[in-house]
Order: C-alpha cells, then structure tokens, then sequence
C-alpha cells in the first residue's frame, strides 16, 4: 500500500494563546474527494491554510505523498503539487481571466508563454469562462470569481487539489455544474480533492470520505452517510444552519 | 523572444513610426527643441526603470534618486580619477546599485516592510546616502564633482563628449532600449509573475511563485536601469551634487510622468514624460506673460489633480482605448 | 530722456555722462578701429534663480540687472534684457539658455548659483555665445577652459584669501590680536570650497590666529542651538562664520541666547551678515557683525547713485553685493557691446576679453579679464554693522567708519 | 567639553523634540485611522506658520495666544479638504494618493511663495533673545514656553479620544471602518473631522516653531519628511509612540551634533529610521498590524 496522498498528523495552530486547532488527524487517499465540513469558527480554514502553508503550523505533521512538507510555505508546497483557492477569492484584478490562469500555467512547459496560454484556454473552456477570457478578471461576478480561482489552481497541474468554500453564492444549478466539473476531473486524471463545503448537497453528492471538526478539533469522519447520522456531528449542528 | 519584431503587431508598429520620426528629429528641431527633447526622452527612460519596480511588480519605491546618484557618481568618478570611459564606468554604477537594492530588498522584504512603510524605507536609504555623499572628500563632497569640459570638434561616443545631438541619440537609444527590454520582460513568464504579485501578493504565493526572489529581481534591474540613466546625467550635466542628485525632489520627478502616464503600462512613462514636460514648458510660457514668478508650479500643481480625478489609471490606458489600440499595446 | 520712475537724480545724471566719456575713451583704447555705437541694442539674456529654494537671491540680482538700466541709457549704452528664470535647477537652467539663445540673445548673464551658472556654460560654450557671470565663486567656473566664459566675481580662492588678509588690517586698526577663532560654516558647495582655501591659506598667509575647532552645519538645519553650544564649549577669542542668510540669523541669535560673548562674529567673506533680514531680525545684536566681502566702493560715484535710486525704488530690500554684482554684469555686457558696434557673438567675445572698465561701483581696480576669463581686480572691504547699516570700515581708503573691535557684550547692548 | 555642555544639549534636543512630537501627532491621527499618508504635512505646517507670523505682525498677538485661531483655521481647512478632494480617493492605491497629496503640497508651497515671497520670517518677541539659568543649565525660554504648550495639546488630544463620544467613535473607525458603517456611525464626517484634528494639531505645532524658526515657504518638505521618521519611529497611530519618535529624534540630533558632527546629525536620524522599520516595523510603541 502506497502513502496516502495527504496525511495531517496531529496538527495545532494556536494564536496568542487561542487554540484554533487541535490535534487533528486525518487522511486523504489518492484519487479521493474528502470534505472538511463544520460549523463556522470551527477551524476549517485555518487547517487549510496549515496544510497549503500559508501559515505554520504550532506543532503536528503534514505528510504529501509520503513527504514531510510541515511549514515548507505555501509557494514550495504548492511545486510539490497542491493547488489551493481562497475563500475569500483573491483574483488578479487587474489582468485578464487568461492571464489569472496563465499565471499557475506557466510553471509548466518551460515557461512558454504561448503554451500557458492554450493550456489556460482549455482549463477556462472546462469551466466554462471560455468567453470571457479576454475580460478583465474584475469585471466578473462573484461565482466566476469562484471558478476563476478554481482554474487558477488547476492550470498548476496539482495532484492535490484545496477547495474552500467555492459552491457558496452559487445557484442550484451551477452547484450542479461545479459538481460535475470536478467528478469529471477526479474520474479522468485521477485528481485528489480536499474540500470544505458548506451546502451539504455538494458534499453528499461529492465526497467519499467527511472529516468534520467543531472547535478546532475533529469529532467524527466517516461516509457522509455515517457522518450526518452521527450523534457528534448533529448536536454540533443543531441551531446552526445548514442546507 | 527577446524583443521579438512582429510587425503586425500595433504596438510594434507605433513604435516604429515613432522611432523614425524622433530618429529624424536633430536635423529639423532646434538647439532649444534638442535639449527639451533630452529633457522628456530622459524623464521617460527614468520613469520605464522605476516601472519595472512599481509598475510591473508593485514595489513603491520613493528614493529611486539613491540609484540616479550612484550611477552618476560612480561612472563620473572613475572618469575624472582615472580616465574609464563612462560605459565601462555604467558597469560599476549598476553594480553598486544592485549592491544597494539587494540590500534594500533583502531587508524590506524579509522583515516584511510593505506599501508605504517600503516607500519610506527607500526614501531614508536615499537621504543617507545623500549625506554620507555630502562628507566624502573622494567624490568632491558637498562642493560637488565636476567632469572636465573639453570642446570636441568630433563627437566621441566610447567617451560621451560632445554635441547635444550625439546625447539626444544615446538617450534616445536607452529610451528605444528600455522600452524593448521591458516589452521583453513584460510579455515573458517573469513578467506575469511580476503582475501577479503585484495584484495579490498571497494568490501569487499560493500559485508556487517565489515572491521574495522575483521581487529582488524586480528591485535590481530597475536600479540598475536607473544608475545608468544616472550616467547619462552625469556626463550630459557635467556636475553632479549630492544635495540634487540624491534629492527626494529627483526621486518625485521621476515617479511623476509614469504615474500620469499610466501606471504598468508600457508607453505610460513615455506620454507622461511628454505631456508634463510639455505642461511645464508651455506654462512657463504661460508664466513670462502672465509675469509672476510661482504662477507656473500652481498650475502645474492643479493640472497634475486634475489628471488624477478624472483619469486615475493614467493617460495611456485611457488614450488606448481612444485609438482603438485595446489588447494590442500594453 | 525718459521720465522713468527710478531716474537718478539730475545731479548724478551729469556725473554719470561725465563717467560714459571717461569710459568711452578708456575703452576706446582696447579696440580703436570699431564704430562707437552699435546700431541695434544688445539682447541680454539674463538668467537667474527668481524662483526655487534660491528665489531671494534671485529677485535680488534681478532686481540689480533691472535698476541700473536707466542709468546705462544715459551713459549711451544699449541693452535689452531678456529675463529667463532657472528656477533653481541646473536643467531648467540649461534649457533656458538654449531657449534665450534661439529667440535671438546675444549674450547671457548669470546665474548666482556655481552649478546652474556651469551647465549654462556649457550651452554658452557650445553655442559659442558669450556669457558674463555675474556671481559664482565655484573655482572651475574659470578653470574648465571655457574660451566664452567670463567673471565679475572673485572665485572661492579669492574670496577666501581676500577676506583672511583683510583680517590683519583689521587686528592692526583695532590694536587688538586675539589668539584663537571657531570656524561655523555651511556643509554645502559653497561653504566646503570656502573651507577649502581657508584650511590652504591659512599656513601661508601668517595669521597671529590659529582656528581651534571648525564645525560644519547642515544647509537645510533648523536650528543650531548644538552647533553653537559646541562652538562656545571651543571658549575661543572670536568667532569666524561661512554662511548664508538664514543659518546666519539662527547662528547669531543663538549666540545672543546661550550668552556666547566673543571678540566679534567676522566672516571671511560670504552673504548673509549684511543683508537687510538679517538686520531686520535681530535687530541690536546685528550690530558689530563683520563680513569681509568685495562690496560697493563708497568713493566711486556711481555706487552712491546706485545705491540712492536703489533705496528710493525698493526701500524695504537691500542693496547688496548681489545687486551690485549684476549691475556691473550688465554694465560689462552693455560696454563690450558699445566698443564692439556688432551683435555679432564672436566680435562681442573679443570686446569682452577687452573689456577696461576704471568706473565702477564694487571696490577693485579696473574690471579686466585675463585668458581664461577671470578678473583678478577685485577687493574685498571690512564691513561692518554699525548703527543697523553695514558700513565699509576697512581700507582705510575707503571707509565710511571705524572698525570696532572687539564688540561689546550682548547684554550690555541697549 | 564638560558636563555642563551635555546638559544643555540634551535639554535643547528634548525641548525641541516635544514640538516635533506635537507636529508628527497630526500625520499620526490622520494614517492611524485612514490610512492616508499626507504629504502635504509640511505645507500645512507651513501655512500655519505664515498665519501666526500675520496674526503677529498685524494685530500684535503672540503665537502661544493666536495657537487657538489657527489650530481652527487650519481644522476648517483639513475638515473641507477631506470632505471634498481626498475623501474620492480613500479606497485607491497608495501612489495616487501619494500624488494627489504632493499636489496639494506644491500647489500650497507655490501659492505662499506668491503671496510671502521667498524670504525667511520671523517673528521678534520680548523672550525671543532671554534665556533661564538654572546652576549651568542655560534654557532657552521660548524653547521652553513652545516645549510645554506642546506637551498641553498633545494631553488635550487624548484627552478627546479618550472621553469624548466623537474620540471613541473615531476610534472605532480606526478600527474597523465597515463595522462602524454597520452600527450606524457617519463614517465620512468622522474622516472629515479626524483630518481636520490632523491638520489643527499641525497647525498648533506650526505656531509653537514659529517661536523657535523662520519661517519660508521651502521649510515644507524637511517638515513633511522629518514628520514620517517621527511617527515612524514611535509607530503610526500611536499619540505617545509620535511624542516619544520627536523627543528621540530631537536627542538624537542634538547628541549626534554635539558628539560626532552637526552636518551628519540627519543622517543618524534616517538611520535611527532604518534601523526601527526593520526591527520594529510597527514602530516603537506601535500595535503589531
């Protein structure tokens, strides 16, 4: 049996003396799609940004691949091939939306310019912003803004892929494309997925496996079936609203 | 490629257009139109350098003077003490220079000193240096340094002696040159980098780029661009000064025409260049008539506001779009 | 004659007729064969700093260029002023005097300050136009081998030597020698080749002083309380400055307030101590400051006519130096282009390196240029603040009073 | 060089240091709770100066008197500048900000320089030649007199943040300016009123050095510069970090002065400058951002 593709290993973050995370422990397979769900607050994001090392983790373990990469930094743990968006969406406002994927693109082929530029094309055809390309990437509404940061990530070639949070302000339907789009992309290249959703249909329909944390720590994981029955996680819930 | 000629190419073909006629320029302006056209060919070469920094990778920086000065006074001495012709003197100048801005970039950086605490931090570096200049005997001190003036029948370019033609065509040669050079840079992988983290910093990061180096990189060609318009000075002024060389007042001059220009874009630092020199020549024209001395600086102080309330992006991104040039021409 | 607002009075007018033909015939020696009068009247291009950090002096030398223009029109010579500000900046300098040059200036004049008035040398040089600098003590002005280039003005060598030999005459008049001094002087060009030529003359020219401590200052200082603490710890006999106007008023003000009592405050010869601010701001404390500077001769008659019609047009500023200096500019360009009879650039130069001129306003034998452009026949005075006026003590031949020194105590001064 | 000497040094640098700090207090409110940076500061300073010298000259009243006229006039004038101009231009880049400040600052020096002329003014007063002798110690009284008055304003200042509902509510601004909007605050007059505190503080600070300097309109932009190291040096929005950056830049002046050579004394202040923005970058007694 090979390493999983993500193992966090006991991983805490604490600022100024608060604990936002605490010894959380889980895995993500290869070829998987996992999702960390939780209330808000309950540390999600800043478990991400631990392991896409946007911030250095207290103490604990990230494994990629076998690999230890603890507080490598976000830029170095992204070339090992974890590709990340923002929750709150980060677009380079002032260039286009070719260009925002470009620049993830050109990691690849040597830097070729015109190469990035058909490999951004054919990510933003998959997401369907084909046509707005030449657009300027602050021109887009927010659920473009959304799948802009998802290709960004992608045109990084990742083999580890963070989404945070990218079906929120999406309509049913384009919930449903967003579904698909990244079903499609985990069954033909065998893309592993780590996500934190919090529309719930999105996460039925998506995952394999459910991590779920409540202040900071994990309280259940399991199918998502095992996880939405469990006493834990609805008792954590109750009140909070979920869809 | 580097600077590729694609004549197709809008962009490639204004330039041109405007290469040719500003190539033709000495034999039908005057001696006066000459020198104000050295005076805005100038602006806009200095102004492109610190775009590199500012405009492609978003680093402020106030105290660009400090790489003016070190470029002038390390070409201009080594030409009084011992005779080295002031390109091979450029070459010391860009490498103090880069000397000085790695520091300056290491250290900022590293301790994370951004926006304007980074602008203050170059403008503080400058003025140091400035008056470490004003106490060192070697360079001539506070009373100055002066290259020998010698009436040259001939014009001499290895030496830089000679007819203000000779300086309007290298000028116009760096001008021609920084702009290609920052085409280069700007359409190649580097160049996205740069523009990335200029717009998100955090986004750039998270998409593998390494920020810290690309901003170095940034930081040192656009000085050692400066110090070598630093050269020009020094050899086209034949005096330099430490209290006017290395002044914040420079360092403001230079910045101005690229802001009003356009921020980032390719021609910006060359319309700006243009139009405030234009402004101020022809307020001054405006001032002699009017005949109060300061009229002029109010003016101009006005017309800069204007600029910045009704187009904040610059000219150039806006007179593109009037000449249809959108997507072609940066 | 016109009926201009700033006329002599009939008086002085005759005076100076009777000068223009002294001068016609002392000129005429130079260059017997030319044409008295010239038949278009000389365009000046004057270039001076009237805005920018130097505006105050500016406006003062313009003010001096523009003053003595009546006066000249009755001498028989004629001029033209084109005016040109520098704004301060050897650039705009430089493009300003391309500028004059095209719109048809014959000559040029400036630019008070040592790194304009070189850049405009340069264009003057290239241009083969003459160029009369009216004031600038940066020694490479006439030692760069400009061939269009000459000065009115002594360089810092000059000025310092000048000023330090004056000191003899000044310990031999008042019958006391003090021992030691403290050298207060800017940190800018013109107070480091200031400093330059005293630290060089000093060994030479056997002086009963010796200088114990030299403290530079800032140009852009706010304030010189250390500066002068420092200076009254040196417990030196007399206090030598190099300064400009303003770092002069702080300079002595702060002495009057740390109670920093010495033989004098003297300079060896730079502005500041004479001019009318000064007086203005400090008043009582002005008085007894010296300043060993070439000044106006109170025995030529057309300095006390310059300085009358001066006062009489602008009673609030002061005619100084930089007024007199720019008057004897214009009146240098104004005579070579009489004896020349041309505009012509080339045969105004040669009238130029000609130039006699015995009728003068500043102290110093007949203005004459050798080869590379300098007069050398140019003398400084003692001047001394007397009863809130700067007055001429020394020469002996030229003084309007007698040098006191030392001067009396801060405090007992009512 | 005896004791006596470093006294008098030092208490200069520090008398002096606590009208700087009064003068920096001003940039400090203004970046502290919008986050522009006014490079304007000298000028205004500037023209507070130019009003006490006529407030002198023309009607005979003193500048510690005439600090409370002009500390309003120069209030009204900040209040409309950023209610008008500089309110469009909150949410932009720093560099056009930048701009759009110098601007003001050349158009402010230009129109001095028409009006005053070129040449430095002072003002003349009965102390402005007295000094107290305590034992050695030699203290300059208009020193003194500015030095204090400094130290009233800057306790009145927190004083109105600190009390007052307006201070508090700034404050919050600071802050958080969207959590101000949400519970209701008016956040555009807040920002009207903080820069017009801005620039009265200046202009208090403007009369107080009139007794200590001449005033001429190119003081500006060492003033505006002086004024960033101060408030760097004790941290950007802090009102004690901006008195104690004046009193160490005033001591470091003075003792580099006296100690190695008064030309060289600006260059220890960058370098102090230097040396805080990379071990402190959030100055002195400034809050980690």
């Amino acid at each position: 049996m090979t390493a999983p593709m993500l193992s966090v290993d006991n991983l805490g973050k604490s600022f100024r003396g608060l604990r936002a995370v605490n010894a959380v422990t889980f895995q993500v397979a290869r070829g998987d799609i996992v999702a960390l769900i939780g209330p808000n607050g309950a540390g999600k994001t800043t478990t991400f940004n631990l392991i896409a090392g946007a911030l250095p983790p207290s103490d604990g373990r990230v494994l990629l691949d076998g690999h230890d990469v603890t507080g490598m930094g976000q830029a170095a743990i992204c070339r090992q091939g974890v590709g990340r968006t923002f929750q709150i969406v980060k677009p380079f406002a002032g260039l286009t939306v070719e260009e925002n994927v470009m620049v993830g693109a050109l990691r690849h082929d040597g830097g070729h310019v015109e190469k990035a530029r058909a490999a951004s094309r054919k990510i933003l055809d998959l997401l369907e912003l084909g046509d707005k390309a030449t657009h300027p990437a602050q021109s887009l509404t927010l659920p473009d803004r959304k799948r802009l940061e998802v290709a960004r990530a992608l045109a990084t070639r990742p083999k580890l892929l963070l989404l945070d949070e990218v079906m929120a302000g999406l309509r049913p339907v384009e919930c449903d494309r967003m579904v698909a789009i990244l079903q499609g992309l985990n069954k033909e290249s065998g893309l592993t997925i780590l996500l934190i959703e919090h529309v719930m249909r999105a996460v039925m329909a998506l995952s394999d496996h459910v991590v779920v944390l409540h202040h900071g720590e994990k309280i259940a994981e399991g199918t998502p079936a095992e996880v939405t029955s469990h006493p834990k996680v609805l008792e954590c819930y109750l009140g909070e609203e979920h869809v | 490629m580097i600077g590729s000629l694609n004549f197709s190419d809008q962009s490639t073909r204004l330039l041109l257009g405007l290469l040719i006629l500003l190539m033709l320029a000495p034999l039908m302006a005057g001696d006066y139109m000459l020198s104000i056209m050295i005076t805005v060919l100038l602006q806009a070469y200095l102004g492109m350098s610190w775009n590199v920094m500012m405009g492609f990778a978003g680093q402020f920086s106030l105290g660009h003077a400090l790489y003016v000065g070190l470029g002038a006074y390390a070409s201009g001495a080594l030409f009084v003490h011992f005779g080295t012709p002031p390109w091979l003197g450029a070459v010391a100048g860009m490498g103090v220079s880069v000397a000085f801005a790695s520091m300056i970039g290491a250290l900022g950086f590293r301790f994370k000193v951004m926006g304007v605490y980074f602008a203050l931090l170059t403008i503080a570096f400058a003025e140091f240096t400035r008056v470490l200049f004003d106490h060192w005997g070697w360079v001539g001190a506070s009373s100055g340094l002066f290259l020998p003036v010698s009436n040259r029948s001939h014009d001499d370019i290895w030496l830089l002696r000679g007819s203000a033609s000779m300086f309007y065509y290298v000028i116009l040669a760096m001008v021609a040159g920084g702009f290609l050079f920052s085409r280069a840079l700007l359409r190649r992988r580097i160049g996205f980098y740069w523009q990335a983290i200029r717009e998100n910093e955090d986004a750039a990061d998270a998409l593998g780029i390494d920020v810290f180096r690309l901003k170095m990189i940034a930081v040192i060609i656009s000085a050692a661009m400066t110090s070598l318009g630093g050269m020009f000075i020094a050899f086209f002024n034949n005096n330099l000064y430490p209290e006017s060389i290395f002044s914040m007042h420079r360092s403001i001059e230079l910045i101005l025409g690229t802001i009003i220009g356009g921020i980032g874009t390719l021609f910006g630092p060359i319309l700006g260049a243009v139009v405030l020199t234009a402004l101020g020549e022809g307020l001054t024209i405006l001032g002699e008539k009017i005949g109060i001395d300061g009229i002029k600086q109010i003016a101009y102080g006005a017309c800069m506001m204007a600029i910045l309330i009704l187009k904040p992006g610059g000219l150039w991104p806006w007179l593109r779009h009037r000449l249809g040039l959108d997507g072609g021409a940066k | 004659m016109s009926d201009n607002a700033i006329n002599p009075s009939a008086l002085t007018r005759r005076q100076f007729t009777a000068t223009a033909a002294v001068g016609a015939v002392a000129a005429s020696v130079g260059l017997p064969a030319r044409s008295a009068r010239a038949a278009t009247p000389l365009k000046l291009g004057v270039l001076l700093p009237r805005s920018g950090h130097l505006a105050l002096i500016g406006q003062a030398c313009q003010r001096g260029a523009e003053i003595g223009l009546p006066m000249l029109k009755d001498l028989g010579y004629s001029v033209e002023l084109m005016n040109a500000d520098t704004e301060s900046n050897p650039d705009v300098g430089r493009t300003q005097a391309e500028k004059l040059i095209r719109e048809g200036a014959n000559m040029l004049m400036g630019c008070f300050d040592s790194a304009t008035t070189l850049a405009v040398a340069g264009v003057a040089e290239q241009k083969g136009v003459p160029f009369v600098v009216n004031i600038g003590a940066e020694p490479k002005i006439t030692e760069q081998g400009f061939k269009y280039v000459f000065r009115n003005f002594p360089s810092a060598g000059m000025l310092g030597k000048g000023g330090l030999l004056l000191y003899k005459d000044m310990f031999a008049a008042s019958g006391v020698t003090p021992k030691t001094a403290v050298l207060l002087h800017i940190n800018d060009s013109f107070g480091m080749g200031m400093l330059g030529g005293i630290n060089a003359l000093m060994p030479k020219l056997d002086l009963p002083f010796t200088i114990v401590e030299t403290i530079a200052y800032d140009p852009k200082a706010r304030d010189l309380s250390i500066e002068v603490a420092k200076a009254k710890a040196a417990k030196a006999d007399f206090v030598m400055t190099v300064t400009r106007l303003n770092d002069a008023i702080l300079l002595v003000r702060e002495m009057v307030k740390q109670q920093m009592d010495t033989m004098g405050i003297t300079s060896p010869g730079s502005p500041g101590m004479y001019d009318k601010q000064f007086l203005k701001a400090l008043g009582k404390y002005a008085d007894f400051c010296s300043v060993n500077i070439p000044w106006f001769d109170p025995k030529q008659d057309m300095a006390t006519a310059l300085s009358k019609t001066f006062e009489k047009a602008f009673p609030d500023e002061s005619c100084d130096l930089n007024v007199g200096f720019t008057f004897e500019a214009v009146l240098i360009a104004a005579d070579a282009h009489k004896r020349a009879g041309s505009n012509d650039p080339q045969v105004l130069t040669e009238a130029l390196r000609a130039t006699n001129i015995e009728k003068r306003v500043m102290l110093g034998g007949p203005i004459k240029f050798e080869a590379n452009g300098q007069n050398m026949n140019l003398r400084s005075a003692v001047v001394q603040n007397l009863n809130g006026r700067p007055t001429v003590v020394l020469p002996a031949e030229s003084a309007e009073a007698k040098l006191v020194f030392p001067a009396p105590a801060f405090k007992s001064r009512t | 060089m005896d004791a006596s000497f470093f006294m008098n040094v030092t208490s200069a640098g520090l008398l002096t240091g606590l009208v700087y700090g009064l003068m920096a207090l001003g940039l400090s409110v203004i970046f502290g709770v919008m986050r522009v940076v006014n490079f304007a500061h000298g000028d205004m300073m500037v023209v507070a100066m130019y009003a006490a010298f006529l407030m002198f000259t023309k009607l005979g009243v003193e500048p510690v008197m005439a600090l409370p006229v002009v500390a309003g006039g120069l209030f009204v004038l900040g209040y409309l500048l950023q209610r008008f101009l500089i309110n469009r231009f909150l949410g932009v880049t720093e560099h056009i900000q930048f701009l759009l400040l110098l601007s003001i600052a050349i158009i402010i020096t230009n129109a001095m320089l028409m009006v005053f002329g070129p040449d430095a003014r002072n003002i003349q007063l009965e102390a402005s030649f007295e000094s107290y002798s305590v034992g050695p110690l030699i203290l300059d009284k208009v020193r003194v007199i500015a030095a204090f008055t400094a130290g009233g304003v800057a306790a009145l200042l927190w004083a109105f943040f600190r009390y007052t509902t307006t201070g508090t509510a700034i404050r919050a601004c600071a802050d958080n300016p969207i959590g101000a909007r949400v519970v209701g605050l008016n956040v555009e007059q807040l920002y009207a009123i903080t820069f017009g505190i801005g620039t009265a503080c200046v202009g208090a600070a403007g009369c107080l050095l009139l007794l200590l300097v001449d005033v001429h309109p190119h003081l500006s932009s060492d003033y505006t510069l002086l004024g960033f190291i101060i408030v760097i040096l004790g941290g950007l929005g802090s009102l004690g970090g901006a008195l104690l950056g004046g009193i160490l830049v005033g001591l470091s002046e003075a003792l580099s002065g006296a100690l190695i050579a008064p030309s060289l004394k600006s260059m220890f202040s960058f370098g102090l400058l230097i040396l805080v923005l990379l071990l402190r970058p959030q100055g002195i007694l400034g809050k980690k951002p």
